[in-house]
């Protein structure tokens, strides 16, 4: 897991990730990236609770462990100013099987979107909006409840 | 003594991200009273609860939720990351 | 979509393929490798049906695409001798949201896996057999039923 | 004449990827017979053709299609590829 205010090589990742694991059959991989809505992003800034953070990342990938057969997790998330187009996060699992690799990186990208403790605010020529949580999100996780 | 801490536009709307708190309270929204009582913009941050979240020693907790021992209490709105 | 027997670099074609779309918010990867089932794998060797490869992917594709909100998608799929560890195939979605970029590479992974027309063999030191076809992935397709 | 291509196992068990054959078969299962009536090779690859998948002029179908104007149809057992 990182967090960070670094960018980083979403691609670069991907391959070390791919690499690293024994008898990996399938990878799954998301890169999460800021989208400039209306043309007019000036840039988008991420706070964080840096005691937190990891903490409550570590107990999401924990939780995917005890789901899903998994050989690796990796969580990437970046903090501080980013422009449209950059990445903000990446998440990425492996595993034998397709299915397991697939529903791990969906769970945790539900969880770290609703449940890790990061602030976007979006900065345009119109002013600056935190982003506001969607009830989706929220929603979503109920699809992992057991 | 508490720490308390306020991020995003919680802490934009309060004016600054920690400040160390005396209190006697019990539970969470004990201490929200006491910080809305304070003064203007703790009762307008804190005016819609159910638009916040609240961390315990760094976990997520409900409103209800006692103090106890804690040192570090931190209200924020739901988090909108990944 | 390519079809072929030269390696590829995954992390170069997510790169590659991230910042090719407009207001794209998530990317989703899948790359498949060649296991190493019993520490014995010589060769994997990949037949496929080349007048027919192509058309059943595009029909695939096509069908995510009507499916889903996509920005892009990205099929690569190799064929020939491959060895443990080597990448068999890719594919990435890419969208605004991430529910569709998950949920069409998923569906393009199951698809792909039972309808595009590559067949694998495993070579090891107790010789050469078919890979064959799982129940599990027959039915998966109806995961996908509407 | 249609050319019949086959794949993977039932290549291998036949022993050519590919033939020219002679037919007024109406159907895929009329061809198979008439192919299954040829030789034991054939006769044991099409021997469970529930094992067997077919697809004429390239697209995926089922063993009652007909023929028709056909000029390819392919032999090949379920698909493992991804």
């Amino acid at each position: 897991m990182k967090v960070q205010s670094a960018p980083f090589d979403p691609g670069a990742e991907l391959n070390a990730f791919s690499s690293s694991g024994q008898n990996v059959g399938a990878v799954v991989s998301f890169t999460g990236l800021v989208r400039d809505v209306d043309d007019s992003l000036k840039e988008m800034i991420i706070e964080h609770y840096p005691a937190m953070t990891e903490r409550a990342i570590a107990a999401i990938v924990e939780e995917a462990w005890e789901r899903w057969s998994l050989s690796d997790a990796l969580v990437i998330h970046r903090h501080g100013v980013l422009r449209a187009g950059d990445t903000i996060m990446m998440v990425a699992t492996s595993s034998k099987h397709r299915a397991d690799a697939f529903a791990a990186a969906d769970f945790l990208m539900d969880y770290l979107k609703s449940r890790a403790p990061f602030w976007k605010k979006e900065v345009t020529a119109k002013g600056e909006d935190w982003v506001e949580s969607k009830t989706a999100d929220e929603d979503a996780l109920s699809r992992w409840d057991r | 003594m508490v720490d308390v801490l306020y991020f995003a536009w919680v802490r934009e709307r309060i004016g600054l991200p920690k400040e160390q708190v005396e209190t006697s309270a019990a539970t969470v929204m004990e201490l929200v009273a006491e910080l809305k009582a304070r003064e203007e913009r703790y009762a307008v941050a804190f005016s819609d609860i159910s638009a916040l979240r609240v961390a315990v020693d760094q976990e997520l907790t409900e409103f209800d939720a006692p103090i106890g021992e804690a040192r570090e209490i931190a209200f924020f709105p739901p988090m909108t990351g990944g």
